[in-house]
């Protein structure tokens, strides 16, 4: 019988090779795909969450650790399909018009990926159109923008005025970030959520769709 | 790179005089401001508060400015400043409309010329324009589309008449912000030691000549590695990223900067990279520094010691919010002006070795970031530096010697690291030692992680 | 007020004793904090941005309060501090309801507890009520309407379980406004030598019985004088004060502090009084100062000078807004912290006086409110202080040490005054040396001009 | 033939008494009083004011001068009053309600009189229905708020939505200060004017009459 946390350990010291032979060793062995995820996949992230968050690990221990689980993952979505396994949530992700930076907004992309959430990253400089347009094909729960400037800022209430516009404010939550944003600009545009930083953007995108 | 500039030698006879306010090389700038020459003085550095920039708020902007500059000189003059540098830096749409940036550079001199003229204020301004040249992915920063506007707003700040001119610029971000993420020595080498250094030779080799053009009445200041090592600095503020991957970041930071004075620029550093106290032992030439009154633009460990051999004393920058006092940036402009005379007066009175040693003891033992910055520290990697002929060999060894200095700072019990820090410091000794032996291997090396990410040609590589 | 309490001696051997960090009587209050006792830590104040405070509001309001705080103490762990003070200065509707502030004061010390049990870090919280007695004029500050309010505030909070309290009051200002802006020395006598520390004394009497019904759990912490002295400097600063006058009147105000550690205040002293220094002298007993790192609640001509015999750094007040970096709270609390880590640097290494001097350095000959600030001149003062036996006979030795001392610097080529500060001293020196021999005197000469404006009965005159 | 410049030293001085005698002595000897007042009294406060701007005075030597300028400008009076000596403009000042600063507003009030306006000051903790009320009985121009608290602040609001709802914010201009209050805040409740000083409050007060 597999020990699953064997593949949990693989996980978490990002061993891609293992993670794919265990988790497939697992399946041969008759272990249900759910149980392969939960206690072998899911349980090394919640591991990796807490050391984390002790400071005992960091940004690129997670993202190494990260590519591992997914290659076990990869190998129980078709088995799992039948039953669902639909992502947390859908965001829509990018930093706004006349802004180029990324480094922030990447940050928030593979938090809330690590969280489970399916992220459309439309990288830096997107047009309040280009917000509208993926929130309607992908049908999106959430947009998650990101200004570095001051004058940049305000064109977050220009996307919000777009998602009026394009008839889709109604289904979806709007987060804003970005070093100069305050909560309090994110009310008075009528953003649905601020975060100081990319934990805090998980947090409330978890809070968007508990909510909904 | 190899030109007859190169630094090979210190500036500086031991670590020991390594001090604030004083330089083999001072400067003399502006409306008479001595650097570097026994005394420290304040950068102010201010922007707008949020507000969206366009033809129709322009001159909001500009009232703005102009009440930002006349609250600081005013508070320069209570306080009985004898010198004052201000800090124009640019927000993206003042580069992109070399117009606006001139405009604002011209009202900031008349106000502080206006201060010499009718109150014997000494002073000079210092303008920071934005490096716009990385919008597409991968990008071209020699391409004439994304040089030729930056050009033009140099051009136009140096005609305006700024006396010091600066940016931060960007040339290899677009694979150092990568290599952070993951926590890759070899990503970090190639940024900061082969393309950021490449892109710093050609940059400065065209802004020292915009300042030539301009009869030396404009210096060519610096471009610190904000966007480098400030950004390993913040993730590690967040635990991202581990304080010593962040310390090893900004040693090699160094390299890049050196590159700008090896084609002519003669400073004073920009206040916002740490590693100026490297150059500066290099280089012997004045540079700001930022620390703990720059609290309203970051969070740092280093507050205190980042003032042990500052020649400008800099708050980063600032919005023009309101405080119980008045406007933020004449509050900052007061908390730096009290630290400048703190400094001034250790000067005066010979005392300012014990209190530079007071600013080190104060944070060196806390903090992997802090431990590197020492006067003795940052000697032994400005040493490192200049023992190397090439960027990539100086990368690999300023990160090398700070590896060591920090692992001997841990070992004496001078520096407290967790074991997670320590694992790190293990891992990214490993990847050192095990560093490309050249440029090619290492290009070789990084292509399938990097390649897509930049541009070669653009940094001469091809 | 001639009772066993009174201070007939100085707790210094002499001036140069007088440092930062360090008192003959150290207090240990709070969750471990101890003060005086070769450290000094931060006292950190914050306040609500902009807002109505209703019903309505409140749950908002505490909110402000619960992420100002936990944002202080994040920083305070991300700066290593050994230890860190909170001050919760109400706003008048917290101590019209009592049950207001007593919420504030309850949610900050669960915060700081859990940062003491989770992180080891030692805190104390002050809590400093609004004076509400002087709303009608003139003012009757003993009468049951105002004072009942009052006191079930001071017990709410007490209940609540401060560490600290304190109260900056305002008995004597309905006379003090009127006499500083006459620029009249008979009127500063009569507020500050004769009201105030009546008023004092009968105050501090009853805070100092409502900290003893806590069982000792809460420290009578002091009282400065920011209505008096402080409304003098910002006189000063828009230069409708002489210097010179502000100067005097702060001299003449640590008079009105001392009646409240005759009464059974133990400290530490509130930072706003820079006075402070001057009690220090005489009771021994740790201050809070503030000065350069509060530019975010005031300009000042003593930023660094006031740090010279500080036990506690504060920040005086910082609204809750946003800067580049977060929270401005959270942003002066790192200068602070810094700021404090210089100062233990000192102390653990010996340097603490070389430090000291610095600080004096730096301000005492640019402004007559610094050159009485200096450890000598406080010394100075507080030896004239203790010479006398009356508050009011007190007060004029006070103002008449700080008027020799000014012309002493002066004559000594050690502070420049112009000529129309120089007249000022004059001035205010003929007035010191004509003022009456008693307070019957004083009141007599006095009634026409401020008899209106206060009710003799209540300061027990009558 | 009384020498005006005499009579400027005076009020200077704050020699209420030599004003008095000399103010006197000019009428009788046939000068204008329109010629005391401009070359004799006015001139000496326009020295004043320069050399308060230059630090050489103080504000108690400005109170003196004053007092010793308007008792001569009370024996002018009633000779001026044919030619309809108005005073610069009519100031309704206070504190506003639950906020009991006065000093500053005290300064303001000292610094309009200076300025040659008729100031009432209605006192700390004012009612919005008493400003409102005594814009109707002076006929003011304009209405100076302060407010010490940014818990009081927001109270400058309600004194002008009170000044509207009595049908007289059209016929008045707002003025407001105090250490919280910002320019931003002025425009956003609707003021005319925001000083962040006494000094500043006198030069705003001038460009309202001046405007109307
Ligand atoms: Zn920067
Ligand atoms: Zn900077
Ligand atoms: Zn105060």
């Amino acid at each position: 019988m597999t020990d699953l946390s064997r593949l949990s350990s693989s996980v978490l010291s990002g061993d891609v090779n293992t993670v794919r032979q265990l988790t497939s060793q697992a399946l041969s062995d008759g272990i249900a795909a759910s149980d392969v995820l939960a206690l072998g996949l899911i349980a090394a992230m919640d591991v990796l969450g807490r050391r984390f968050g002790d400071g005992e690990v960091f940004l690129p221990d997670m993202l190494v650790a990260a590519r591992a689980m997914h290659a076990g993952l990869d190998m129980l979505k078709p088995i799992l399909a039948g039953a669902g396994v639909a992502p947390v949530g859908r965001v829509v992700l990018g930093t706004v018009r006349g802004d180029v930076h990324d480094l922030g907004k990447n940050l928030v992309g593979m938090m809330l990926e690590g969280a489970g959430f399916a992220v459309r990253d439309l990288g830096v400089d997107v047009s309040p159109q280009a917000f509208v347009e993926h929130v309607r094909q992908d049908g999106a729960e959430i947009v998650a923008m990101s200004a570095l400037l001051t004058t940049t800022m305000p064109e977050m209430k220009t996307v919000i005025d777009a998602l009026c516009e394009g008839g889709v404010r109604e289904t979806v939550k709007v987060l804003v970030g970005g070093s100069p944003v305050t909560e309090t600009f994110a009310r008075d545009i009528g953003a649905d959520g601020f975060a100081p930083d990319a934990y805090g953007a998980v947090a409330v995108a978890r809070l968007f769709v508990a909510a909904t | 790179m190899t030109g007859p500039g190169m630094f090979r030698h210190l500036a500086f006879e031991s670590a020991d005089d390594l001090v604030f306010g004083r330089c083999p090389r001072p400067l003399r700038c502006g409306f008479g401001v001595e650097l570097g020459n026994g005394s420290v003085a304040p950068e102010v550095n201010f922007t707008l508060p949020a507000m969206t920039l366009c033809e129709a708020t322009w001159s909001q902007a500009v009232d703005h400015y102009r009440v930002m500059a006349t609250e600081i000189v005013g508070r320069a003059l209570f306080l009985k400043a004898p010198a004052l540098v201000l800090e124009f830096e640019h927000l993206p749409p003042m580069t992109e409309r070399a117009e606006w940036g001139a405009e604002i550079t011209a009202l900031l001199l008349e106000i502080l010329r206006d201060a010499q003229e009718r109150h014997g204020l000494a002073s000079a301004l210092r303008v920071t324009v934005v490096d716009t040249r990385l919008r597409q992915r991968p990008p071209r920063v020699r391409s004439d589309d994304v040089w030729l506007p930056l050009e033009a707003s140099l051009r136009a700040c140096a005609g305006a008449g700024a006396h010091i001119l600066s940016i931060e610029s960007e040339g290899g971000k677009e694979v150092c912000d990568a290599a952070l993420t993951h926590g890759d020595v070899d990503g970090v080498l190639l940024a900061l030691g082969v393309l950021a250094p490449a892109d710093m030779d050609w940059l400065w080799t065209r802004i020292v000549g915009i300042c030539r053009d301009s009869g030396a009445a404009t210096m060519a200041g610096g471009d610190a590695a904000c966007a480098f090592a400030n950004t390993a600095m913040q993730l590690a503020n967040q635990r991202m990223l581990p304080e010593t991957f962040a310390a090893v970041v900004r040693a090699i930071g160094a390299v890049r900067g050196l590159a700008a004075y090896e084609r002519g620029a003669v400073g004073p550093w920009k206040d916002c990279g740490y590693e100026g106290i490297i150059l500066k032992a290099i280089t012997g030439s004045p540079i700001s520094m930022e620390g703990k009154s720059a609290s309203c633009a970051h969070q740092s460990p280093v507050g205190n010691i980042a003032a042990a051999a500052c020649d400008l004393w800099s708050n980063e920058s600032v919005q023009h919010v309101r405080l119980l006092s008045g406007g933020a940036p004449a509050a900052f402009a007061e908390t730096l002006l009290y630290d400048c005379r703190l400094m001034n007066a250790a000067l005066s009175t010979g005392n300012e070795r014990v209190l530079r040693d007071l600013l080190v003891e104060s944070d060196v033992c806390l903090s992997p970031q802090a431990a590197i910055l020492s006067p003795q520290a940052a000697f032994a990697i400005a040493g490192a530096i200049v023992a190397e002929r090439t960027p990539y060999a100086r990368a690999v060894a300023a990160g090398s010697k700070a590896v060591e200095l920090l692992r001997n700072a841990r070992d004496a019990g001078r520096l407290v690291l967790s074991a997670a820090e320590l694992a790190w410091l293990q891992r990214i000794d490993a990847a050192l030692c095990a560093a490309p032996s050249d440029v090619q291997e290492l290009l070789a090396r990084t292509q399938s992680r990097y390649g897509h990410l930049y541009d070669a040609a653009s940094y001469g590589l091809q």
